[in-house]
């Protein structure tokens, strides 16, 4: 992992219109992502997690250009993606690329295997015609499949199985950045690990980037070298994968982890079960997003701004509680086994 | 014209022990256009005013003879230019508006200039008209019970106008003034039967008139359905859901006489031929129409066309109009001639156009009798390319003659035969749909329009018939049979050549 | 919701305005001549050119629609070209017959329908599936028109059980009243009349009903299938409640709802048959009244029918819409476009 | 949903992987062939083709000449010689049966061609790229969708006059807005996929998105709703027909004969019954086809 | 014993044959305990728990076996005779919570119908009464209100609880929750775990907890059961299968999830291929073709269940009751 910066992510936002007037004009608002910044550096993977709605895939579309930021930057390489033309944006189609979350959905039930994968090489001209079957083989083999299953509709694969093709095209055009949108909350158990396996190596193999996005604390972790944690739009806490799970210091991120079952009977923890639900991202209240059902609530978290700190050395953090914390003076919480 | 039919009407088998139905279903195929006498000009309205209206005479029952109605009598003035009516007394509206001279004068004035309006289609035929100096000149009132009518030139058809349900039934004054003079909805005569109601679609009731001056209606109620479809009729007729029927098709004559019911058959007044566009190339030849004309069994063509319900033609005017019809000679068919006269003219194809809906003088509708016709013109070599289009298109289409031969046919108005021998010579291309125009023709019809009726007049009309055929401007084909049918509980039913239905003397058993 | 209604009212007028358009631009623009039809047989060419110059039709084609569309604002359909009366006034008087067959014809279709379509659904691959499946497809394979006849020549012609035409006998006819017959002699309390016309409408309402019928029949089916395999429909089944509680609480009362789009799009098409329906049966409806004036190129009865059907059409489905609110509370119109 | 998939999944595998694959279409062959009334009415819709085919290029092997009038057996109850009877100008009604096969399925295939065309483009560009567009285009169809499709085919056919070929436009014509609709609909819910999605991060143009993987996964409800449309295009052209709009003579039309022959349901009930049984089985052949098409093209009927 | 399964044997006919889902599966239930069934997707939880509770889709039926609730059989029980028990002694939540719910009819109406349904003698107010005060029991805040909504006016853990609160409101003998928190979000999860505990010490009934995730497992269960292939593979006591798991699939299983506590980067352990194809079952043990430590007999024969020390194990390993190596 180099210290180069593939990609910064500048106070990016995203409004979708819920409602309109008469007149088109919006009169309610959903904040998917309300200003979020964060950096991914070179050969970097960096997990995305939170829970469901709070703006993970949203973020991830804006990435590979699916949805167009109300607001914000995202500079790639050291240019802002955001203000290209839709034809040179194209261009960078290769640099970037998406693996979905839901590996039925994601490919053409019409398509061959070999011919999705080929796709994106013809489309982006990155070989010769005639390597192109060959190149297909080998990205088929990369993701230990066979090559002989080129030929194959993808409605005759399992799950595992559709997520290694995607993963494939993914592949295709030797992309610098992938953005995996929850690429194992579909699979079972026994697949997932099969899966993880396989971006871990690849990662290795080809020196990419990931930006990982997840649910749970536990899939990102096994994975990422960074974590980021979002809650309604807003980023909680990012910090490094060892320093966040030992030192969570956003009580969200403490709750999210504690939500987690041990895989020990003996060892049946009292966890934090937070109040509600989450609150809905139509018009969300100021202040801090978490505040209302935050357990460790305090005066003046209905007004906080929000904004990440960093509280020590790569640990940033916004929440009340860090509001005026240097490094030295976090609170240290008890530390979950 | 003189008349001999054979009719075959319900005879009025009168037992008067039977009981009787107070109603009178009648179903025909349309509703009327209108049922005031100066707006409309189809048969379908024909059948029901002639029960509400009476003008100032009326045909009689089995021929176009005119006869006494309103007016007693009436004379003519030597020149033939006034007719004077003496009127019936005591005679009263359904609306209680008593009947005179002046009810008289207002029927006809509104349909003469300058009251008269587009929409009366009957007015100029029946009354002439001011501007163009024909027909009615003034009518006046010489006093309560008299009237004089000046024409501006001596025409024989008029007193045969003057009995026409078109245009000249005497209609209240009172009702003409309280609706605008647009009885069509509202109709008020001096008939043997009362309008009772309309709805469209539907029916429409009539009820006797109590007050009738003459010999009362023997029904109480008449009611006349609309039944659109032939099959749907017969099938209303043998379930007995109407009481008598018109406008069947020959073909299930046998179905219902089989069901046991009883079958009207009377010669209509209507001829129904194919006519060769003279003006136009293929056909400007006599003797290419001949030829075309040869091909044509016409005898067979009817007689499986229309069975026994429609007499083949040999002429323009069916024989009771006019006793010198059967004297004309027309081409017969003769397959060989046929053959080599179009070969000789270079005639392999014609553009025949044709209408779709059937007409009261083609029940089986052009386009049947078209490919009959393409059959018989395949067996000597020529294609007829047929072009069939419905009613409204086909007039207009008509009228650019556009085609080689096309489907037409007429029916008389008022049994004169000015009426019909008067197509030939009319200027109007969709009138004269063959575009015939010659002097000797136009000659003889004006002597014929001034001759004063009788068998010198007759006689004129049948050279005009003989020179038609000569000519071969139309391929006759049929006079159509006035048809009706009727459940053997009604007695006292006919069918009038004018294609009328008067219903004053039937019953209806029980 | 009277938010949404009114908007869904407001985004009819574009819609009828395009129909008026439509209808203004086939019948003008394109049909046939009307003069010779409405002048007869003896329409001399000068009597044509003059009647033509009187109704307006030798004017520019906009101006003409500009008049149209301003006298149909204020109601004024004008004149039949054939009969001289007002438009209003033909349509009037047979819309009542038309309406009436409609209502019968989509409540006879709705609840025969569905009904067949939950029995075929509850007792899929059974004797009963099949049967109504048959009933459904001969009912979508069968011309209307092709039906109409059959059920005459086998209840008038062959068995003499109904009556082939019309809609009562006249001699019952009621007067006046809302001209729909078996609502009238019901209040009017004349139960031989109401007899009567129950007894015309049997066989116009059974042919115009089957196509309908068998497509509410399919659609119910499967979409009772679809509903009976939900995770609720489980749900209730493990609450311990009775298999036709089930049936007709839980799943019917879900499936009506992709139901109810269909039985308001059958209505629309239920019209339409009309025109063939009232054509057999010789039902003194708008629809056989309607095929008779566009052939006769009555310009301005034709305008208007299909405005007013196309209305009616447009308000069918506004009201479906309504009703798919109340059949499924998780619609909110407020968020709704169109 | 959920158990679909996981249904799926583990049904799937076993597809011995090294076998032949096999591909999309013959899958859907194979499971319509397993539907009984699908294959008994491709077999019926094979034979009409066949007869539509061979009566136009060897009429002789028509029982009689389809054309040919002989007034004098007019009305002739179905007997040894003339299997269905006779018609009004004594022409053989099998015969004409037979000939009218060609104008009944070029009708319904025609039509459903033109029709499907430019449903599928007006609905493509307006279910694509919505807005506007999308607007004004589905207004047009509403406002089309809102008079009866009857209605307007007739005033269609009094506006062009008679004639098969306008028959055809008429009801290509009223029968766009629904597969506009239909199409609209399908691509909206395609658009929604995540192949779609991925096309575009990979980079693929708006126009290879709708050819290659848009309308693609539209075809197989297109191809349904199509089979399904040529039934219900020879109901409107018998329609049409039965109002005697339909055809010019003498060509021989389901729909015209019936028509035609209603005024004699009477004396010649042969003379309607058979044309109409003609039209009811074809419709029911295609409606079955089509109706085996969509179980067989349901990618849920197809994963075992 | 509350509940008893003896050889039940489940089967579904589709299309190309006939699927075995559940296969000569014994298990028990005791008084006031929480057993877990745990296993892949496809390996016959959920059909196991329909098996029991009579409501197996029209395709699929029991072939063989018993089903002794407090020592009844229910498969010869009535239609009638089961619908009381259903909802009444027996009830059972499902994976799906946003499908579960009727749309179309208010909370309150859901709930009271169960209610009405076995205490036919109660009124109506009575029951709306009951029903809100299990909407509170279960956690939902103003209960009065909440009862009002229809199910898409609630969120996904919200409606679980109202599902909950259905479920135990004629309060059972025995609750089956089918994977009740699977679809949730992780902090909600937890929640509805929680309420679960809560609520079976409250009422004091037995739960048959079905779920794969053996976090879960861990956490509430007393008891395990692991299925794959429609057969229980190893059975035992919570703690002892944690300690010590047996059959290679269940150690697979604990091996291949990523824990939290672990901090090497090492590759996660994978479990090979995939389940079988439950058309084409493998013809010895259905789990050979995975096993890292498959035999040849493994290949030809299938394994029984037989006791090892505290387990119950299906493995050729552990032939002799005891593990060879
Ligand atoms: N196209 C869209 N239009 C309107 N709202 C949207 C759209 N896409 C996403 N949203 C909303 O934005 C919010 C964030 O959605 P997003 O898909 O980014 O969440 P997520 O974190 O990926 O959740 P999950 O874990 O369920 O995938 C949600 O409330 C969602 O409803
Ligand atoms: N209705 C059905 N028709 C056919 N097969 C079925 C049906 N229901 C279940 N099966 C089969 O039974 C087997 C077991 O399914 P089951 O639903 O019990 O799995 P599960 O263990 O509950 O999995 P999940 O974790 O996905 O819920 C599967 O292989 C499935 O294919
Ligand atoms: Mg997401
Ligand atoms: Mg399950």
């Amino acid at each position: 992992m180099s210290e180069e910066v593939l990609l910064d992510v500048q106070h990016l936002k995203k409004y979708f219109v819920v409602e309109k007037n008469f007149f088109g004009q919006p009169t309610s608002l959903l904040k998917a992502v309300d200003d979020v910044s964060f950096q991914i550096k070179k050969g970097e993977a960096f997990g995305l997690v939170g829970e469901s709605g709070c703006g993970k895939s949203t973020i991830g579309k804006m990435i590979v250009d699916l949805y167009t930021p109300t607001d914000g930057k995202i500079i790639f390489n050291g240019t802002d993606l955001s203000a290209l033309s839709k034809k040179d944006r194209r261009k960078y189609c290769k640099d970037i690329q998406l693996i979905f979350q839901d590996p039925y959905a994601s490919l053409n039930p019409r398509m061959t295997i070999g011919d999705i994968i080929a796709e994106p090489i013809l489309t982006n001209h990155l070989r010769p015609k005639n390597e192109v079957e060959k190149r297909v083989e080998e990205l088929l083999n990369c993701v230990g499949l066979s090559g002989s299953y080129r030929n194959r509709y993808p409605y005759e694969f399992s799950g595992g199985q559709r997520q290694r093709v995607g993963i494939a095209r993914a592949l295709a055009v030797e992309p610098k950045l992938i953005v995996c949108d929850e690429p194992v909350s579909a699979l079972d158990v026994s697949i997932q690990a099969q899966v993880l396996n396989l971006l871990d190596d690849l990662k290795e193999e080809f020196n990419l980037t990931y930006l990982f996005i997840a649910h749970g604390l536990n899939v990102v972790k096994h994975i990422s070298d960074r974590v980021g944690v979002m809650y309604l739009g807003k980023l909680m806490e990012i910090a490094p994968k060892g320093e966040l799970y030992h030192n969570p210091l956003n009580p969200y991120t403490q709750a999210l982890l504690s939500a987690i079952p041990s895989v020990d009977p003996n060892n049946r923890k009292k966890r934090i079960v937070l109040e509600g639900d989450v609150p809905s991202p139509i018009d969300p209240p100021a202040g801090c997003r978490f505040c209302s059902r935050c357990f460790k609530r305090m005066d003046g978290c209905e007004s906080f701004d929000s904004i990440l700190r960093e509280v020590s050395p790569n640990h940033h953090v916004a929440c009340k509680l860090y509001e005026q914390a240097g490094p030295g003076e976090a609170e240290h919480d008890k530390k979950e086994a | 014209g003189g008349s001999k039919r054979a009719s075959s009407g319900a005879s009025g088998s009168n037992s008067g022990t039977v009981a009787l139905k107070d109603t009178f279903t009648y179903a025909q195929g349309a509703d009327p256009r209108g049922l005031d006498p100066a707006y409309v000009d189809d048969g379908e309205s024909a059948k029901v005013m002639c029960n509400i209206y009476e003008g100032l005479l009326k045909y009689s029952k089995d021929s176009t003879q005119v006869q006494p109605c309103l007016a007693e009598k009436y004379e003519v003035s030597a020149d033939g230019m006034t007719y004077t009516f003496h009127l019936r007394k005591n005679v009263k509206f359904h609306d209680g508006t008593p009947f005179n001279a002046d009810a008289v004068k207002a029927s006809i004035d509104r349909q003469l200039e300058p009251n008269v309006s587009d929409e009366m289609p009957y007015a100029s035929f029946v009354f002439g008209s001011i501007k163009a100096k024909s027909g009615v000149k003034e009518v006046k009132v010489v006093d309560e019970n008299t009237v004089e009518i000046d024409l501006f030139s001596p025409e024989t058809p008029f007193i045969k106008n003057v009995a026409m349900v078109m245009a000249a039934p005497i209609a209240s004054p009172t009702a003409l003034k309280a609706n605008n003079g647009n009885l069509n909805e509202k109709p008020v005569g001096t008939g043997p039967y009362k309008f009772v109601s309309w709805d469209k679609g539907q029916n429409i009731k009539l009820v006797r008139n109590d007050d009738y001056w003459g010999e009362k209606a023997k029904t109480k109620n008449v009611v006349f359905r609309f039944i659109t479809e032939n099959s749907a009729r017969d099938i209303a007729l043998t379930s007995g859901e109407v009481d008598a029927i018109d406008g069947i098709s020959a073909s299930d004559v046998s179905q219902l006489t089989g069901a046991g019911d009883k079958i009207f058959s009377a010669d209509g007044m209507t001829i129904n031929y194919m006519a060769y566009n003279v003006t136009g190339t293929k056909f400007k030849d006599v003797a290419a129409r001949k030829a075309f004309s040869q091909a044509v069994n016409v005898p067979e063509l009817v007689k499986s066309l229309y069975k026994d319900y429609a007499t083949p033609a040999t002429s323009i005017m069916p024989f009771f109009m006019n006793a010198g019809s059967k004297d004309v000679k027309s081409t017969s068919f003769d397959k060989a001639a046929a053959k080599a006269g179009l070969a000789k003219a270079g005639i392999t194809s014609v553009n025949m156009i044709t209408y779709s809906n059937p007409r009261p003088y083609n029940t089986v509708g052009g386009q049947v009798l078209a490919e009959a016709i393409q059959g018989y013109l395949k067996d000597v070599g020529v294609t007829c390319n047929i072009k069939t289009y419905d009613w409204t298109t086909y007039k207009s289409v008509v009228q650019k003659g556009d085609y080689d031969v096309c489907f037409y046919g007429w029916t008389g108005d008022n049994g004169d035969p000015d009426n019909f021998m008067n197509l030939l010579d009319d200027p109007d291309p969709s009138m004269n749909v063959a575009h015939y125009n010659n002097p000797d023709y136009h000659a003889l019809i004006g002597k014929g329009l001034t001759t004063a009726a009788g068998a010198d007049r007759d006689k004129i009309y049948t050279q005009c018939e003989q020179k038609a055929a000569d000519d071969n401007v139309w391929l006759v084909i049929s006079h159509a049979k006035n048809l009706a049918a009727y459940s053997p509980k009604v007695s006292g039913y006919y069918y009038h050549v004018t294609g009328i239905t008067p219903f004053a003397g039937v019953t209806v058993a029980k | 919701m009277v938010k949404y209604t009114i908007k869904r009212i407001l985004m009819l007028i574009p819609v009828l305005l395009g129909v008026s358009l439509v209808v203004f631009l086939i019948m003008r623009v394109f049909s046939p001549d009307p003069a010779p039809v409405v002048l007869g047989e003896h329409a001399s060419t000068q009597a044509m050119q003059a009647w033509r110059e009187a109704h307006g039709l030798n004017e520019p084609i906009w101006l003409q629609f500009i008049d149209f569309l301003k006298n149909a604002v204020t109601g004024n359909f004008g004149v039949s070209y054939y009969t001289n009366q007002p438009v209003s006034n033909e349509i009037m008087s047979r819309f009542p017959a038309t309406v009436e067959l409609a209502i019968c014809a989509i409540i006879f279709a709705s609840v025969f329908g569905v009904l067949l379509g939950v029995v075929a659904a509850v007792h899929k691959n059974t004797f009963a599936d099949y049967a109504s499946t048959l009933v459904a497809l001969a009912g979508i394979s069968m011309p209307i028109f092709w039906l109409g006849i059959l059920l005459i020549l086998l209840f008038t012609g062959t068995l003499h059980l109904l009556p082939s035409t019309g809609r009562i006998d006249p001699m019952l006819q009621p007067t006046g009243g809302t001209g729909l017959y078996l609502w009238d002699t019901l209040t009017s309390g004349d139960f031989e009349a109401f007899g009567n016309a129950v007894q015309h409408l049997i066989m116009p309402t059974l042919a115009l009903s089957l196509y309908s019928m068998a497509i509410i029949t399919r659609m119910t089916r499967s979409s009772m299938l679809d509903t009976l395999n939900q995770d609720y429909i489980r749900t209730a089944r493990a609450k311990g409640i009775t298999r036709r509680r089930v049936i007709r609480h839980h799943a019917l009362r879900n499936a009506m709802i992709p139901i109810t789009t269909v039985i308001g799009l059958q209505f629309g098409s239920l019209l339409g048959g009309a025109v063939l329906t009232e054509t057999v049966f010789a039902w003194p409806g708008i629809g056989k009244y309607t095929v008779e004036c566009i052939q006769k190129s009555d310009f301005p009865v034709v305008q208007a029918v299909v405005l007013i059907i196309a209305t009616i059409y447009v308000i069918i489905n506004l009201i479906v819409d309504l009703i798919y609110a109340f059949l499924d509370p998780r619609i909110k119109y407020s968020k709704e476009e169109g | 949903m959920e158990e679909n998939k996981e249904i799926a999944e583990t049904s799937s595998i076993t597809v011995g992987l090294e076998e032949k694959p096999e591909s999309i279409w013959k899958s859907v062959w194979d499971s319509l062939k397993k539907n009984k009334a699908a294959m008994i009415s491709l077999v019926f819709i094979i034979i009409l083709v066949l007869v539509a085919v061979i009566t136009a290029i060897f009429p002789g092997v028509l029982p009689h000449d389809p054309y040919e009038q002989n007034l004098a057996k007019s009305f002739a109850f179905p007997n040894a010689q003339y299997w269905f009877g006779t018609d009004q100008l004594g022409r053989d009604i099998f015969s004409r049966i037979l000939v009218g096969t060609r104008v009944s399925l070029s009708v319904g295939v025609i039509a459903v061609a033109v029709s499907l065309t430019c449903g599928v483009l007006l609905g493509s560009i307006a279910g694509y790229l919505g807005g506007k567009v999308d607007t004004i285009i589905m207004r047009l169809m509403d406002i089309m969708l809102s008079i009866p499709s009857i209605l307007l085919a007739i005033a269609f056919m009094a506006a062009l006059g008679q004639g098969i070929d306008k028959a055809i436009i008429a009801i290509s014509l009223v029968s766009i807005p629904e597969y506009a609709r239909i199409v609209r609909g399908e691509i909206l819910s395609v658009k929604q996929n995540d192949y779609v999605q991925a096309a575009k991060v990979i980079g693929d143009k708006n126009s290879r998105i709708v050819f290659h993987h848009v309308l693609p996964n539209v075809m197989s409800s297109i191809i349904v709703r199509a089979t399904l449309g040529i039934s219900s295009a020879i109901l409107d052209a018998s329609a049409l027909g039965f109002l005697g709009l339909g055809v010019q003579p003498p060509m021989a039309e389901w729909g015209d004969m019936l028509g035609r022959a209603r005024n004699y349901i009477l004396s010649a009930p042969y003379a309607m019954i058979f044309p109409g049984l003609a039209i009811s089985l074809s419709v029911l052949a295609f409606n079955l086809l089509g109706d085996g098409l969509r179980d067989a093209l349901d990618p849920k009927s197809r994963q075992n | 014993m509350l509940l008893e399964v003896k050889n039940l044997t489940t089967e579904f006919k589709v299309k190309n044959g006939t699927v075995r889902a559940v296969n000569n599966l014994s298990f028990g239930v005791n008084e006031g305990e929480i057993l877990a069934i745990v296993g892949e997707s496809g390996s016959g939880k959920s059909v196991t728990s329909l098996s029991i509770m009579g409501l197996l889709s029209d395709n699929g039926k029991v072939a063989s076996g018993e089903i002794l609730y407090r020592g009844e059989d229910l498969l010869k029980k009535s239609e009638d005779e089961m619908r009381a028990i259903k909802g009444d002694k027996i009830s059972m939540i499902f994976q799906e919570p946003m499908t579960s719910l009727n749309p179309v009819y208010r909370v309150k109406d859901q709930i009271m119908e169960s209610i009405l349904t076995h205490n036919p003698k109660m009124d109506k107010k009575e029951a709306l009464k009951h029903t809100v005060d299990m909407l509170r029991t279960v956690g939902i805040p103003s209960p009065e209100e909440r009862a009002e909504d229809y199910p898409h006016q609630m969120s996904g853990g919200m409606r679980q609880r109202v599902m909950i609160a259905m479920a135990l409101s004629c309060q059972p003998d025995l609750l089956i929750a089918d994977e009740p928190t699977t679809a949730l979000d992780v902090t909600i999860q937890a929640q509805i775990l929680e309420l679960l505990y809560e609520m079976r010490e409250k009422f004091k009934m037995s739960v048959m907890l079905i779920t794969h995730d053996l976090g879960v497992v861990a956490e509430a269960a007393d008891r395990v059961v692991v299925m794959y292939c429609g057969e229980i593979v190893e059975s035992a006591d919570v703690k002892a299968l944690f300690e010590k798991p047996m059959h290679p699939y269940t150690l697979g299983l604990l091996k291949s999830i990523p824990r939290l506590e672990d901090e090497s980067t090492d590759p996660l352990y994978m479990i090979r291929g995939m389940v079988p194809n439950p058309l084409h079952m493998p013809q010895g043990c259905p789990f050979s073709d995975r096993c890292d430590r498959c035999m040849d007999i493994c290949r030809k024969k299938k394994p029984e269940l037989r006791p090892v020390g505290d387990h119950l194990v299906r493995c050729f390993l552990y032939e002799n009751g005891e593990e060879t190596k």
